[in-house]
């Protein structure tokens, strides 16, 4: 608790850096945005809470067996996986600082990404146009809320792909944008995660009721 | 009152009888409201101070700058909280013996519900953020904090939601369901007017900010701490601070999708938490708690931070037991998950819930009270100096005791049973935020005025308002503790027993003194401000403090330090004054420094118009300004020159000019 | 300790063996739980045990192969995060279950057995 | 300061007021009344040596006094910060044993086991059924046993258990009467219970103690506890009164409205609380349980979309439709109430070691006496 002594023998100690160099910007970038998708986990943790407390109450209207259709999820989730590893292609070519094929490879992604979106559009359609609406039952209400929140960063994420293929393609692979693409690379795997969670709890446990 | 048929395409739900005309105290406040901003607004334009304003001030990343934009803005809040502080008192002392007092239902529901989510989101949490804005970095010796946009863009959001509250009074109206709008009540069922969604909107606009401020206090403690600093060197404040961002960090985003929730069940029809097709309102309550509990340890923990810094600076001494107040800290953080239900002990879970969630609640009183004998053995055998931060920190210490044993009470189940939703509680509350979270406040503005404006506040009228407040808070809420316990329950607009009067009398009396202080402090601020020169402080260290804000000069550079401060010890100012550092008076560098920008200020602007758009239907304009805020964030990423670079010779003359400062004060 | 983070963290990174070997053992991953559920052939209980285990060993496996989380990145700092946010996940979402599971069964109006929780 | 907080307590303790908390007419307010004591009691132990040292602190090291020992460096003590931990931990531990063992004595759902101090039930004792329902913004009590109800009044006859069974229409509410027992929220759609008995015969005070809306300040209801005959001319009083209470003249008392002045039913409805609480009084309504079996059995499918209807739910309350769901047989069917739990053993309300104030002799309960709960 007292005075360090920690200091170099016999020299007076130092008070201040005075060798100091510049803070290169953005070194706490990273921890930031993990630290962001730590909360936004939170915000899922609940829409997950709420769909395990809700998700039996079908108000006497259909349940998830009436209304889901596993095979389309199936296809759904490689869409997902796919995106994944298409991602990773993409800074493996950023590593090796070749700023064509990352945005090839983003630009795969992004297309991947859509795919899901559209597929996911589809199911949704499709259960609105049978009556299976939100407003059907309280099971329904936290099925399209936690589903669609996902798909809406899905979409997030995919807008923020097209501009990152716009500015690697203006700037090159500069270190602003490679600390992007790293960022954009946690979001876009996060998403992932909880789709894994989505597709385990959901439809897989839902099939199960 | 308006049914769906009304809504027109292009102004949604919004007409003329949206205004209140029929209610003269709105049209009144809002004449004076008018009046004032047309004045002021009128100021700025004479004395051409809108370049200056906006360039300084208004597009500012300095995290000083907003940290001082932060108190105005809980200051300003403070005030209106206290309007409506005033008219509960007064409609509470007046609706007796069949009198129905001044406030109709409709207006007094609005009050209650106002003064609860102003005081706590708009006073309570500007305050406690913009300390942590000015000072953690100074304290661990950073330049600004680790994303300054982001910082700028965080106290805009927090504005905006102000903004809309604000905007509640004269368009439209407030929730009239209590500050934290549990369903079925704030369903579309029993409040179909814009009421509530104004709360939501309010709500979810300010709390984008607070999250993301709290990401951003968080990363600066992390990454920017100066060379030396280690977690255990760190001071304690911002210790506190730490454990105050992770808890935003790790509960706004709760908040966030509590208000989504219950956003789809109002807009979209959803059935979350009505009742008829499988909804389920108890889930909400158990939801919004889990956020509102830690939300109050968010508001104190800051503050305990302050006391301790306060006590340590005044007694003279080191601060007793850093070690284990850093894990009272600590715990106190992870315990405030573990308790929410207490608040609603009442709905029927249990005794095994009930018991298990009292038993963790009045764990808490451990940590707690390790840091009151922690303040109590920093006093001491030290040379306590009876300055106002120190005055303010005693009558914290008188006074939160007394809250905090009560709020152990309402944590035993079957007390909280015939003690629950009653004035006791309502006396619990105001007894800790105000003992604790107001009294801090009011001691961390006395510590660090003179940092952040060159002078200090004049001592005489803060006594007066230290005299006014504290008599003046026993006075008001006492009476409310003997209501509780004669069984009285809170949100009352009209009382039968006429006995009860003469406590209601006592109470405003007591809020009458405390205007007084109110008075003595605003008043303190004008004298200081017109004798700032016979208060002037020009060592920079007007308290003998101990900690690295204290290094520099007040108010500090932009830069804050021109070297990067090496701490030895935990009081590494203090250290560094007893072995006698040198400042180094050549040898400067270039310093880089974020640029200004205006993108948070329009990025803010067009999410309070989306939310405003959104609270009267108004789709085009939702639509529009939702695209508003996307477009103008990722223009903002094109813009990768963000920094500036301040020459080596600026900075060589401005520490040039400090070191003829300092040696003139000696 | 922060000395060292103020030099841009050369963030952890795959290579592409590591990627290829996340996305096989992902496929894997999720081809046995939807199989196990689509074809049915256990009962449902171990069925939903089963599925659930998949479930975690694929979040760790993204965890490893596409976020490359480990203790070190970061100081720690994000291995910190990432705990402490299971802690306050685990804590909202176990205890919300469990307390709406003793209020709704003392309170939900049930035809069924109704057993009520102290 | 210490000055001025015991000038406060004075008007406390002299008590020229009604503390109905502390000093209540029915047994479990009474034992609730003395946890509060108790507790505050235990907590002063360490709060007010706090305070006091506090105030010495200040005083004795100010900067004036050069007398007092000044040492800037001394900043670390073991042995007091041992003390300083786990002085608030043995008070903890004592207030968390009598809050184990309180919360589970005064459970509200526990029928009682006694009606006053030394005063056991008798195993034959019906306790008196009464179903309350919270309406915007009034209070309905049922009788089922005297087939009688009334608004914004109750009456029990003094020493005899009552149970209550409550919900709401609405909102919302909690219902509470301090001088008889704690309050627990009433929901509508759901169904809370509370025991309490009433010792004293006299006029009492009940209300909604959880805002509810523009009339909750008129919430308000008279309870008399009344010896056994004049409960029996209560009774009588409501059975002459005109109006019955059907379904049809519940959907219209339940209309908002403040400050209803007292009203009587005779002839109820037995089924109608059921109604009430499975929200199905309307005719042609889905009953909750209903669609809970239903659900708990996999739901409707798809074909049950269509069973929704859109209503005006609560009549012109406020003209806005909410969806519900028809019922699909015809004459709704109602379960039994649900089994009441058994009382609690005869024992006081003491923690560990701890004797009820005024009492003497009286053995202390340990936790593990305490009745088997499913997780104890
Ligand atoms: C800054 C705000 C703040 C703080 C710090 C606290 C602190 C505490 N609060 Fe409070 N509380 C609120 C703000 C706050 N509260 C608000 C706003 C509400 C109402 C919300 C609403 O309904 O609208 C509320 C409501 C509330 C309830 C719900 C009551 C009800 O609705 O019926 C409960 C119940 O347990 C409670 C308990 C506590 C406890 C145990 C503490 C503890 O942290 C206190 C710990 C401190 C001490 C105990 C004193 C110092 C300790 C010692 C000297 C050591 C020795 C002491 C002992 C061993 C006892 N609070
Ligand atoms: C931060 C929280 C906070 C603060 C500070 C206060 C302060 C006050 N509150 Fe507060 N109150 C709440 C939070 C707070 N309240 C909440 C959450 C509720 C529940 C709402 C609900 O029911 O939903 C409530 C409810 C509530 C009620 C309703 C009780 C009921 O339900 O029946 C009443 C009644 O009178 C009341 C009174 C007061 C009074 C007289 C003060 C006074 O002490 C006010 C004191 C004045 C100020 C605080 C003004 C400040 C000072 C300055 C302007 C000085 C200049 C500024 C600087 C130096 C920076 N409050
Ligand atoms: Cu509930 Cu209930
Ligand atoms: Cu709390």
């Amino acid at each position: 608790m007292t005075t360090d002594t920690a200091t170099t023998a016999g020299l007076p100690p130092r008070f201040y850096d005075l060798e100091e160099h510049d803070h290169p910007e953005g070194s706490s970038t990273m921890l930031g945005f993990w630290i962001y998708l730590m909360s936004d986990c939170l915000i899922f943790a609940i829409l997950f809470a709420c769909f395990a407390v809700l998700g039996g109450n079908y108000a006497a209207g259909p349940s998830p067996r009436d209304v889901f259709e596993l095979p389309l999820v199936a296809l759904n989730t490689a869409m997902l996986l796919f995106s994944s590893i298409t991602y990773g292609f993409s800074m493996l070519a950023m590593r090796a600082g070749r700023p064509g094929l990352t945005r090839v490879w983003l630009a795969v992604t992004a297309a991947f990404g859509l795919a899901f979106l559209t597929i996911e559009l589809h199911e949704f359609t499709h259960m609105i146009s049978i009556g299976a609406t939100p407003q059907r039952s309280a099971f329904l209400s936290a099925f399209f809320t936690l589903v669609g929140t996902h798909g809406l960063h899905v979409t997030f994420g995919v807008i923020w792909i097209v501009t990152m293929i716009v500015q690697v393609g203006r700037h090159g692979l500069i270190a602003a944008n490679q600390r992007r693409l790293m960022c954009l690379s946690l979001f876009w795997h996060f998403l992932d995660i909880i789709w894994i969670g989505v597709f385990t709890f959901v439809y897989l446990m839902g099939m199960l009721r | 009152m308006t049914t769906p048929s009304d809504v027109s395409p292009i102004l949604g739900k919004l007409t003329l009888a949206a205004l209140p005309l029929d209610q003269p105290i709105l049209v009144v406040t809002f004449i004076v409201v008018a009046i004032l901003g047309a004045m002021l607004l009128g100021a700025i334009t004479w004395f051409r101070q809108w370049g200056y304003l906006w360039r300084e001030w208004l597009t500012s990343v300095d995290h000083k700058k907003i940290g001082i934009m932060y108190l105005i803005l809980g200051t300003i809040m403070l005030l209106r909280g206290f309007a409506d502080a005033i008219m509960m008192r007064l409609q509470q002392a007046m609706a007796f013996n069949g009198s129905e007092g001044y406030l109709p239902p409709h207006h007094y529901d609005q009050i209650f519900t106002a003064h609860g989510v102003i005081m706590i989101f708009f006073v309570g949490m500007p305050f406690v953020t913009g300390f942590m804005n000015y000072v953690v970095p100074l304290q661990i010796g950073a330049r600004d904090v680790a994303f300054p946009f982001l910082n700028n863009f965080s106290f805009w959001m927090t504005v905006g939601g102000v903004i809309l509250v604000m905007m509640s009074l004269f368009v439209g109206e407030f929730a009239k369901t209590g500050w934290l709008a549990y369903p079925p009540l704030s369903g579309l069922t029993y409040s179909p007017d814009v009421g509530v969604d104004y709360w939501i909107w309010a709500l979810q606009i300010a709390g984008v900010g607070t999250t993301l401020s709290g990401i951003n206090l968080l990363v600066t403690i992390i990454k920017m701490r100066a060379p030396g600093m280690s977690l255990m060197k760190m001071p304690i404040f911002t210790w506190t601070a730490l454990c105050t961002n992770v808890l935003i960090v790790a509960t706004f985003p709760v908040l966030t999708a509590v208000l989504a929730l219950q956003g789809l069940d109002r807009y979209l029809g959803m059935n979350f938490f009505t009742s008829d097709l499988g909804g389920n309102a108890m889930m909400y309550v158990n939801l919004i708690w889990i956020w509102g509990h830690p939300e109050v340890y968010i508001l104190i923990l800051p503050l305990f931070g302050v006391f301790s810094e306060v006590t340590s600076t005044f007694s003279g001494k080191r601060l007793f037991g850093y070690t284990s107040m850093v894990y009272a800290t600590v715990v106190i953080t992870i315990l405030s998950y573990l308790v929410w239900l207490h608040h609603f002990f009442t709905m029927g879970s249990g005794a095994s819930v009930n018991s298990f969630f009292g038993i963790t609640t009045m764990v808490i009183s451990i940590p707690t009270g390790a840091k009151l004998f922690n303040w109590l053995f920093t006093m001491y055998r030290g040379r306590i100096r009876f300055e106002l931060p120190m005055m303010w920190t005693i009558a914290f210490m008188l006074t939160f005791v007394v809250g905090g044993m009560t709020g152990v009470l309402l944590a035993v189940p079957p007390a909280d049973f015939v003690l629950h939703n009653s004035l006791f509680l309502v006396a619990h509350f105001h007894n800790v935020i105000i003992g604790g979270v107001l009294f801090g406040s009011f001691a961390a503005i006395n510590f660090w005025f003179p940092k952040a404006f060159g002078f200090r506040l004049d001592p005489f009228w803060g006594k007066v308002s230290f005299w006014c407040w504290v008599p003046g808070f026993w006075l008001a809420f006492m009476p409310l503790y003997i209501l509780g316990l004669m069984g009285i329950t809170r949100r009352m607009r009209v009382f039968d027993d006429p006995s009860l009067q003469i406590f209601f009398v006592i109470a405003g009396f007591g809020v009458a003194v405390i205007a007084c202080g109110i008075a003595a402090m605003l008043i303190q601020f004008g004298v200081s401000i017109l004798r700032r020169d016979r208060l002037r402080d020009t060592t920079g260290d007007p308290w003998a403090g101990r900690t690295l804000e204290w290094s520099t000069s007040s108010p500090p550079p932009e830069y804050n330090f021109a070297f990067t401060p090496v701490a030895h010890d935990l009081d590494a100012w203090y250290d560094m004054k007893q072995r006698g550092h040198e400042r180094p008076a050549a040898g400067f560098r270039t310093i880089q420094m974020p640029r200004n920008t205006g993108a948070g200020i329009v990025l803010a602007a067009f999410s309070t118009i989306c939310g405003f758009a959104l609270i009267w239907h108004i789709w085009w304009l939702a639509a529009g300004s939702f695209l508003a805020v996307l477009v103008t964030a990722i223009a903002h990423t094109f813009d990768y020159d963000r920094t500036f670079r301040i020459p080596a010779e600026t900075i060589a003359d401005t520490e040039a000019q400090r070191a003829r400062a300092l040696a003139a004060a000696e | 300790m922060n000395e060292g983070a103020h030099h841009a963290p050369d963030a952890p990174h795959g290579s592409l063996r590591e990627y290829l070997i996340g996305f096989f053992l992902s496929v894997v991953l999720t081809a046995i739980p939807f199989w196990l559920v689509m074809a049915r052939p256990l009962a449902p209980g171990p069925t939903a045990v089963l599925i659930v285990a998949f479930a975690v060993v694929q979040i760790i496996v993204h965890m490893v192969y596409f976020l490359h989380m480990n203790a070190r990145s970061e100081g720690g700092w994000t291995m910190i995060a990432l705990i402490f946010t299971l802690i306050v996940v685990a804590i909202a979402l176990a205890g919300s279950m469990w307390v709406m599971h003793h209020l709704d069964t003392n309170m939900m109006p049930m035809p069924h057995e109704v057993s009520r929780q102290p | 300061m210490m000055r001025r907080l015991a000038l406060f307590a004075v008007p406390l303790l002299l008590g020229g007021c009604n503390l109905v908390v502390l000093n209540p007419a029915g047994d479990v307010a009474q034992r609730q009344g003395d946890l509060v004591l108790m507790a505050t009691g235990l907590m002063l132990l360490i709060i007010l040596p706090v305070m006091a040292l506090t105030v010495l602190f200040a005083w004795r090291y100010r900067a004036a006094n050069r007398e007092a020992r000044y040492e800037p460096e001394w900043s670390h003590s073991t042995g007091l910060e041992l003390v300083i931990w786990a002085a608030p931990l043995i008070i903890i531990i004592c207030l968390g044993a009598l809050t184990w063992a309180g919360t589970h004595l005064l459970d509200p759902y526990r029928a009682l086991s006694r009606i006053a101090p030394d005063r056991p039930v008798a195993a034959s004792t019906r306790p008196l059924e009464v179903q309350v329902v919270a309406l915007d913004w009034k209070w309905l009590f049922i009788l089922p046993e005297q087939g009688v109800a009334s608004v914004n009044e109750l009456a029990a006859p003094v020493d005899r258990p009552i149970r209550f069974r409550i919900t709401s229409t609405a909102v919302m509410n909690s219902f509470f009467i301090p001088a008889l027992a704690g309050q627990i929220y009433a929901m509508p759609g759901m169904e809370t219970t509370l025991h309490g008995v009433i010792n004293r015969a006299g006029e009492y005070e009940g209300f909604s103690a959880n805002y509810s809306g523009a009339g909750f300040s008129g919430m308000r209801f008279r309870f008399h506890g009344l010896d056994g005959n004049g409960f029996e001319g209560w009774v009588a009083q409501l059975r002459q009164a005109g109006e019955g209470l059907d379904r049809q003249r519940f959907l219209a008392l339940q209309r908002p409205s403040q400050n209803e002045p007292i009203r009587h039913f005779s002839a109820v409805d037995p089924d109608l609380f059921s109604a009430i609480v499975n929200a199905c009084v309307e005719p042609g309504r889905m009953c909750r349980h209903d669609m809970m079996s239903i659900d708990a059995r996999g739901g409707l499918g798809v074909a049950g979309i269509d069973s929704v209807r859109r209503i005006g739910s609560d009549g012109a309350a406020t003209g806005r439709t909410t969806a519900m769901v028809s019922s699909i047989c015809t004459i709704p069917s109602f379960p039994e109430a649900r089994p009441m739990p058994p009382p609690v053993a005869q024992a006081r309300l003491t923690g560990a070691g701890l004797r009820p104030p005024g009492l003497d002799g009286s053995q202390p309960l340990a936790v593990t006496q305490l009745p088997p709960g499913p997780e104890s």
